[in-house]
């Protein structure tokens, strides 16, 4: 392990974490993220290179895979970002590189976008997230992924089993995407 | 609007950016005879139609896909979304 | 007065208020309108240009003249109708625009004065002599225009705005937006019910009429409880549907905490929806239209469903005796309300001569309300009787109705245009609907309940039908299927004023005269008149005006056409509008990863777009900023100095044709460049014009790293990715910004390589020949957290980028900090960035102002001419190639002490100060430490060849001119030996 | 009553405005007065016929009666005049404009405005209450200190404010919880605003008391153009010959010269306006926000009146989205924050003729006797009055007025752009 000791996006050490009546905001640094995205004539070796290393279908539009390591979730026509513990695969980029090889373009993402997760009663995680984006919650079926905004950020949003929403919003913006969802989660106490 | 993604299906406008007209695609040749008067009316001279008008729109807080919409300028009423990508292929864009 | 019995009000519960400075008390379910007159108070307000006493003439949001200032502080919220307010304890309203008081305005004297205050008098005067409009004639106008005020104090309140969606959006929630909503939700699909009242059953709630053998409102108390179990069903009462947009988007605003003191913690006051519907049915009623006759404008005389509404619903009468003036039939219902509620009604005067008779009162067929009487509240009107004689009747309430007009806002909003309807004398909405949107009940000019209940639910049925649903036609409730029986009859002959807009006082007589000045075109009537442009957008007022106009003129009113409703059917506080983004909140804050580090080390920040950047790092003992950044600069030159950049722009290239993408893009060559190494690029938009600059370097063969400037990070992502995409969709490129995944610290200065040593993990070459200005690496550092490093200086420095992933930017900058403290390393903030590219020359914000060509910049020949790249061609038009054109250059006052203000212009020595003259200007603009002096970078006509001379630099708007010597813009180590070191 | 509305030949015209004869006809029961304009039926031809009965049509054929001794003129116009944008704008007058193509232009047409009522006998309300624009950041700055100077070398007034000065005079904006804080302002003191149908309807009496017809209800179908020369304009009442036409006709620029076979370098784009509800006075002047979008005045009237940036889309729907009335509300509350109670009244889409570099054209065209003036986009009001000048100089002449030579059709193609907002060939930026 290198001496740099990670900042969550928030600025702490220890991620944060708040009760707003029956909905939390779990902030999860822990995420490591790489995009893959297919080289021209090679969509389809790259679909299922990526297959093979996710262990399932590379997901389709708006579509989110959550394995027990590897996840991934579409982000641009035949392009996806790859997630997993950051525990488990510190530099993903190179793993992934190393796993689908010259089909794919793959970036290192990893400290790009904060992670901010949001659980409650799906319900009121709808009726809180009515007031955060234009996404129709009640209607998204649980893995599905989609790019939203968030008071002027653009941000993934995947929808969980249940009330359970993960977003990741820029990291540079994460005090103000946190606020925000704070705001929204008391306006619905 | 409501921009009907082809990929994504119905997507608020508020997430794309739009450009101009989908004549943009039809880039001149920088290096062909002629490309001073090619480029001039490739960049500044539009049809600016009132009725049914072919643009570009990029789905920026989106996948980033760059859309030919074709909208109807005096309703707003949109008939067709397309990949602009698939669009210039067509349209004989290549490398 | 409060009537013995009835009324939706909890008269066990009392509330008290203040209206003008007087307690009043009131009950739950009250509307201030209705509280006030339950306490016999019938004068509410002044009217606009005449200040006329007025009260309230509706009971909805039509209200023309119950206007009060409601709340008090950063809390007052002028023009606010009081028949809209839900009553609370310790409400407090103050009438308005009336001085010193309500009962005595000295503003009345207009009403003195209306002769000479006719329709445009002020377009015909006020113009001489010419001075005196902007010092005497205009601001005693804008004192005596104007309605209510705001203290201009911030609002404490919060506001917020979401998104919702459905199948079908009822709007208004009366017979038949409730019967709709039943049959939607009964069916299954998603719907949303929205009624701008605290309580929904619209006219239900205002009338006698049973449904399925029970009171109205109790059906549609029943109704309401049906569709609360509906778990797809989402009502939503206070809230007003205000506009109808593109795509079926319809805006809302639901007033949240509007009916309480304050809002509850963490809840807005109001909530601005943006409703994406599938289908939308407009369910929004009628709007009952006065007559105009003589004073028809006195407190006391009000709609008469609005007098049978109050005694319906809220149990109040204005008073015990009451007249009814109509030309229709449901003036006779109201009659028989208010009678059945105990209240005497004296006569019911109806213009038709074949009126029915109404047990219990007199029906004066034939018959015209031709005056009233009473100065602060109605006590008479008079009344020419069928046979011409005249009867005077002492009443304190008058209710008129000359008929109904379907509630049109929203059916108009995409510019619909509506229909005349000769059956109910009235405009029902167009065929051109917005797409999605239908109409049901008496919004569509279907004025029974059982009509209202029909169309409602067959139009609920034909739009789920739309989405491809079949649903069952519901069994009806009874209802009371009475026709519209109405013989339309629009104002009383006679020489006074009759009132057609009451807020705006524009009376028949300005119709008149502006039909004798030309004026007839509606839009052009509306305009010279102001009819129609109050609170109320005319919503009582705009066809009695059309009527007029249409008997001057002759025509029929459906030729005389209407006027445009335009969004928003009521008006929208722009708290709500706003929602979340204000104050701080206004927009996101983006921090750089060193952002905590820095505050710290109590460094001033700036904002840069969204950005915070470190804008300086003061240190015990500077007074000034410039000490600070003389010292940040200082330091880096002589040892080493640290920045922050991540704000700059990244974006990941790949693919096997990466290389040649960037060729096009870039102006200058990027096609050759070797692996391991960065190159300066030039990138033009296609007119020719320097867009944005930046490095491009090559970490592979088929990989590359390419920076913007933080301002157009996104727009160059945008441009790259429509070139990628639809310029040359073929060639093998994939594009992602990773602006934010790394956190990116310039290291800055001679000893920086020294500093660098210290971090980069063993083995890798530092030597000036291992890695030579310009090289490009990833490495590892600090024992194995990966990195990239890239030498490149825009210090002039010999100098290093050094980027971590971002979540270790905070530690990377602590380490730096530790490490380089042998070397007194020193951080620096945006403000010594700047001194150091001005010493260097560099182009920046004030160079690429989006107006300058490479030729400007001195960048001329990095614009190749043997390819094809973006902006080439039309980058040699003549204009732009222009001989004597701009050029970039330094500039040093000739006293050294003498700050040149950017933004200053350039003149030739001793050159008066006129345009002719102008040379060009000063962009940039420091104090230079290192050479003791101010300098300056700017644009001089043919700037290249005046080397050395004198100009005159003048900013006569900060009162600074001064004289400067033109220099190479390369202040500091022109050869770049420092940077190569 | 019909006939009496047509023909004032026997009757004093134009009637005098004064207060005098607002007295006069008060007394005597307001019968005196008459119809603004005349309602002519068009003639076969005219020497030079204006099509758009807009702002700027009218003050074309204005001062082509007045300045130029033209009075075989007529203004055509589709549906009512001033129906367009000069009747639907936010009601700016300013000339601080940064380039050497534009501000002297615009720096005529505000020493027009100063003295438009006593010109045509008309009261316009031209109100200079002066316009702000806010600071914001140190490149701004330096960006409006430039503007400034550039104002002040073309004779026009220009005055830098600091924060405190601008506290003095608009104590209730946003100084102490702002994202973007106020750093200071450029402020022109002579700008204002005026009352926007006034001038359409000034104008239009003004010409039609020089015996210009002002045809309403009319629509220009098609242009008659033979060997290269354009004959007239055939309408919906009829062919109307002409000796020149000249189009004024914004929104609908590139509809109408597209039956002459021309494509312009325009695109039709909406901009939104609101006003608030009546207000007791509060807004001194005109402000506009620099970190965002929105500008504010407060109309004689009490309404706010206030904008922002246009939509964004090609459009002639004259109507707009929420999108940017969001956003013009949020520039609202965060330069304003007691703003949150006010209310929108009413908002309005009008059509606006973006032009590639966003400054106008005012020029002859490849066809001779055809003559257009257009690419306003969203600052054709405070134009008017040069914009009918130097058009009306320039169908006399035949030569641009000085002020507007560099309102060239051919500027694109000569790389002589004058971009005051530096945003390129994109209209929907400018």
């Amino acid at each position: 392990m290198h001496d740099l000791a990670p900042l969550t996006a928030l600025g702490t050490k220890a991620p944060q974490q708040e009760k707003i009546g029956l909905v939390t905001l779990a902030e999860a640094p822990d995420w490591a993220l790489a995009s893959v995205t297919a080289r021209l004539g090679q969509e389809a070796a790259c679909a299922a290179a990526l297959a093979q290393t996710l262990g399932a279908g590379a997901p389709g539009v708006a579509r989110y895979h959550g394995g027990p390591v590897l996840g991934a979730f579409w982000i641009a026509p035949h392009s996806w970002m790859v997630q997993a513990p950051y525990s488990a695969k510190p530099d993903l980029a190179a793993h992934l590189r190393g796993q689908l090889g010259p089909c794919a373009s793959v970036t290192e993402q990893s400290s790009a976008w904060a992670r901010c997760d949001v659980t409650g009663p799906a319900p009121l995680v709808a009726e809180m997230f009515a007031r955060l984006c234009n996404l129709d919650m009640p209607q998204l079926p649980s893995g599905h992924a989609r790019r939203t905004v968030i008071d002027h950020l653009g941000c993934y949003l995947l929808r969980g089993d249940g009330g359970a929403v993960s977003v990741y919003g820029p990291r540079s913006g994460a005090q103000s995407l946190w606020h925000a969802l704070e705001l929204a989660a008391r306006s619905i106490v | 609007m409501i921009i009907p993604h082809p990929l994504l299906g119905p997507c608020d406008a508020q997430e794309f950016t739009y450009l101009g007209d989908a004549s943009l695609i039809a880039r001149p040749d920088g290096m062909a005879e002629g490309a001073a008067d090619a480029f001039h009316d490739y960049l500044y001279l539009r049809d600016n139609p009132a009725g049914l008008h072919r643009e570009l729109w990029y789905h920026e807080q989106g996948d980033r896909s760059w859309l030919v919409v074709t909208r109807n300028t005096l309703t707003h009423e949109i008939v067709k979304a397309e990949l602009a990508r698939d669009v210039a292929r067509a349209e004989g864009r290549g490398r | 007065m409060r009537l013995q019995h009835g009324g939706q009000i909890d008269r066990g519960q009392k509330i008290s208020f203040r209206f003008d400075g007087q307690y009043y008390k009131g009950h739950p379910g009250d509307t201030l309108a209705s509280a006030l007159l339950a306490n016999d108070v019938r004068l509410m307000g002044r009217s606009f240009k005449y200040h006329r006493p007025r009260g309230v003439l509706a009971a909805g949001s039509e209200e023309p003249n119950a206007l009060v200032e409601l709340r008090t502080g950063g809390r007052q919220e002028p023009n606010t109708r009081a028949t809209m307010v839900e009553l609370f304890d310790g409400l407090q309203a103050m009438p308005q625009n009336a001085w010193p008081s309500l009962r005595f305005d000295a503003l009345a004297i207009n009403d003195r004065l209306s002769n000479f205050l006719t329709a445009g008098f002020y377009y015909k005067t006020f113009m001489w002599p010419a001075v005196f409009w902007e010092k005497l004639y205009e601001p005693i106008i804008r004192r005596a225009a104007g309605l209510g005020s705001i203290t201009t104090r911030p609002d404490p309140d919060s506001y917020d705005k979401g998104y919702l969606h459905c199948d079908l959006l009822v709007i208004g929630a009366g017979p038949a937006g409730l019967m709709a909503a039943l049959t939607a939700g009964r069916a299954g699909a998603r719907v949303i019910l929205a009624d701008e009242d605290f309580r929904m059953g619209g006219r239900l709630n205002a009338d006698r009429q049973t449904i399925a053998d029970m009171a109205g409102a109790d059906w549609a108390a029943q109704a309401v409880a049906e569709l609360a179990q509906m778990p797809h069903v989402r009502l939503m009462p206070r809230c007003t549907v205000f506009g109808a947009f593109d795509h079926g988007i319809y805006g809302a605003v639901e007033r949240v905490s509007d009916h309480l003191a304050t809002p509850p913690e963490g809840k807005p006051r109001q909530t601005l929806w943006r409703i994406y519907s599938k289908r939308a049915l407009v369910c929004a009623g009628a709007i009952e239209r006065p007559i105009a006759f003589a004073n028809n404008d006195r407190p006391g005389i009000m709609l008469a469903g609005a007098l049978r509404a109050y005694a319906n619903r809220w149990a109040v009468s204005p008073a015990q005796d009451v007249a009814i003036f109509t030309n229709n039939d449901t003036g006779h219902r109201s009659a028989a309300d208010l009678m059945a509620l105990g209240v005497h009604v004296a006569a019911v005067i109806d213009t038709r001569p074949d009126a029915p008779p109404l047990a219990g009162t007199e029906v004066l067929a034939g018959a015209q309300v031709t005056d009233s009487a009473g100065r602060l509240g109605l006590r008479a009107v008079t009344v020419r009787l069928g046979n011409g004689q005249s009867r005077k009747l002492s009443v304190g309430a008058l209710g008129v109705s000359g008929g109904w007009n379907p509630n049109l806002g929203l059916t108009c909003h995409q510019r619909g245009r509506p229909l005349w309807d000769e059956g109910i004398a009235a405009f029902i909405p167009g065929a051109t609907l917005a797409p999605g949107m239908a109409v049901a009940g008496a919004a569509m000019g279907q004025f029974s309940t059982h009509a209202a209940l029909a169309t409602g639910a067959e139009g609920a049925r034909a739009a789920l039908a739309d989405l491809g649903h079949n649903t069952p036609a519901p069994d009806l409730p009874r209802a009371e299927d009475a026709p519209t029986r109405i013989t339309p009859f629009w104002h009383v002959a006679g020489t006074k004023r009759a009132w057609l807009d009451f807020q705006n006082d524009v009376t028949i007589k300005d119709v008149k005269l502006a039909h004798q000045e030309g004026f007839e075109a509606v839009e052009h009537l509306k305009r010279y008149t102001t009819l129609g442009m109050a609170t109320d957008q005319g919503k009582t007022a705009n066809l009695g005006g059309l009527a007029v106009m249409a008997e001057l003129t002759g025509q029929s009113i459906a030729q005389t056409g209407t006027t445009m409703f335009r969004p928003p059917y009521t008006p929208v506080a722009l708290g709500a509008l706003a929602g979340r983004s204000s104050g701080r909140d206004f927009r996101p804050t983006r921090l750089t990863p060193s952002h905590h580090w820095a505050r710290e080390q109590s460094a001033v920040f700036v904002e840069a777009g969204l950005w915070l950047r470190a804008q300086y790092f003061p240190r015990a003992g500077e007074s000034h900023w410039r000490e600070s950044v003389d010292r940040e600069v200082l330091a880096t030159r002589a040892s080493v100095g640290v920045c922050d950049v991540t704000t700059l722009g990244k974006v990941d290239v790949q693919g096997r044709d990466a290389a040649e993408f960037l060729n096009r893009i870039y102006c200058n060559g990027m096609a050759k460049l070797a692996v391991g190494r960065v190159r300066y690029g030039l990138m033009l938009r296609e007119d020719g014009i320097v867009f944005d600059d930046g490095t491009a370097a090559r970490l592979a063969e088929d990989h590359f790293v390419v920076t913007t400037t933080t301002a157009n990070a996104v727009p160059v992502f945008r441009h790259m990715e429509f070139a990628r995409q639809c310029l040359w969709p073929d060639l093998d490129v994939q594009l992602i910004s990773t602006t934010e995944a790394w956190a990116q610290f310039a290291l800055a200065g001679p000893k920086s390589r020294a500093v660098l040593e210290r971090l980069v993990d063993g083995g890798f070459d530092l030597s000036n020949a291992g890695f030579p200005f310009m090289a490009c690496a990833e490495v590892s550092i600090c024992n194995g957290c990966r990195a990239r490093l890239f030498r490149i200086s825009f210090s002039g420095e010999l100098a290093y980028e050094l980027a971590v992933p971002a979540r270790y930017g905070d530690a990377l900058i602590r380490k730096i900090m530790e490490v380089g403290a042998d070397y007194d390393i020193t951080p620096y903030g945006t403000e010594a960035l700047g001194v150091m590219r001005i010493e260097k020359g560099h182009a920046a914000g004030g160079e690429l102002n989006g107006t300058t060509t490479a030729r400007n910049l001195g960048l001329g020949r990095m614009v190749s001419t043997a390819k094809d790249s973006i902006g080439a061609v039309l980058s040699r038009r003549e204009g732009l190639a222009a001989p004597d054109g701009l050029e970039l250059v330094g500039l040093r006052p000739v006293n050294p002490q003498s700050q040149i203000p950017a933004g200053a212009h350039l003149l030739a020595q001793g050159a008066a100060l006129v345009a002719a003259n102008d040379l060009g200007h000063v962009t940039a603009s420091c104090y230079s430490p290192n050479l003791g002096s101010y300098i300056a970078l700017g644009f001089v006509k043919n700037g290249a060849a005046r080397m050395g001379e004198t100009l005159r630099a003048a900013s006569p708007l900060t009162g600074v001119d001064l004289e400067v010597q033109i220099t190479s813009p390369h202040f500091y180590d022109p050869e770049g030996e420092r940077l190569r070191a | 009553m019909q006939a009496a509305m047509l023909g004032t030949g026997n009757q004093e015209h134009p009637m005098r405005y004064s207060g005098f004869r607002i007295l006069k006809e008060a007394l005597t029961g307001h019968k005196g007065w008459q119809p603004v304009w005349r309602r002519p039926d068009p003639k076969p031809s005219y020497d030079i016929v204006i099509v758009g009965g807009g702002g700027h049509g009218l003050a074309t054929a204005h001062y082509l009666a007045s300045n130029f001794g033209q009075t075989r003129v007529a203004v055509i116009e589709k549906g009512w005049i001033g129906g367009g944008n000069v009747g639907r704008n936010t009601t700016i007058i300013r000339s601080n404009y940064l380039l050497e193509g534009n501000e002297p232009f615009y720096e005529f047409s505000l020493k027009l405005w100063e003295g438009l009522e006593q010109d045509l006998n008309y009261n316009a309300m031209v109100s200079q209450r002066g316009i702000l624009n806010l600071i914001h950041t140190d490149a701004q700055r330096d960006a409006y200190i430039r503007r400034g100077n550039a104002m002040i070398l073309h004779g026009a007034d220009a005055q830098y404010l600091s924060t405190d000065q601008i506290r003095r005079e608009y104590p209730f904006l946003n100084f102490n919880d702002a994202r973007f804080p106020i750093k200071g302002g450029l402020a022109q003191r002579r700008g204002g605003t005026v009352r926007h149908d006034a001038v359409a309807w000034g104008y239009a009496r003004a010409a039609d008391a020089r015996g210009v017809d002002i045809i309403q209800n009319c629509e220009v179908t098609g242009f008659r153009i033979e060997n290269g020369i354009c004959l007239g304009v055939e309408t919906s009442r009829g062919f109307i010959g002409a000796g020149k036409v000249g189009v004024a006709v914004a929104g609908s620029s590139s509809r109408v010269m597209a039956q002459a076979g021309l494509r312009l370098p325009i695109e039709s784009h909406v901009l939104q306006a609101f006003v608030s509800e009546g207000l007791k006075p509060v807004m001194p002047g005109v402000i506009t926000f620099g970190a965002g979008h929105f500008y504010c005045s407060q109309s004689d009237k009490g309404g706010l009146v206030f904008g922002g940036d246009i939509d964004g889309y090609n459009s002639y729907a004259q109507r707009g989205n929420l999108p940017v009335v969001e956003d013009v509300a949020e520039g609202a509350m965060a330069l304003i924050p007691g703003l949150g109670r006010v209310r929108l009244l009413r908002m309005w889409g009008g059509v606006m003729d973006m032009s590639m570099d966003g400054s106008p054209i005012i020029d002859r065209t490849p066809i001779e006797g055809l003559y257009f003036n257009g690419g306003w986009c969203y600052g054709g009001f405070k134009a008017t009055p040069a914009s009918g000048w130097c058009f009306a100089h320039l169908l006399s002449t035949d030569t641009p007025h000085p002020t507007a030579t560099a309102y060239r059709l051919d500027r694109f193609r000569k790389g002589l752009m004058i971009d005051e907002k530096g945003m390129g060939a994109q209209p929907n930026l400018h």
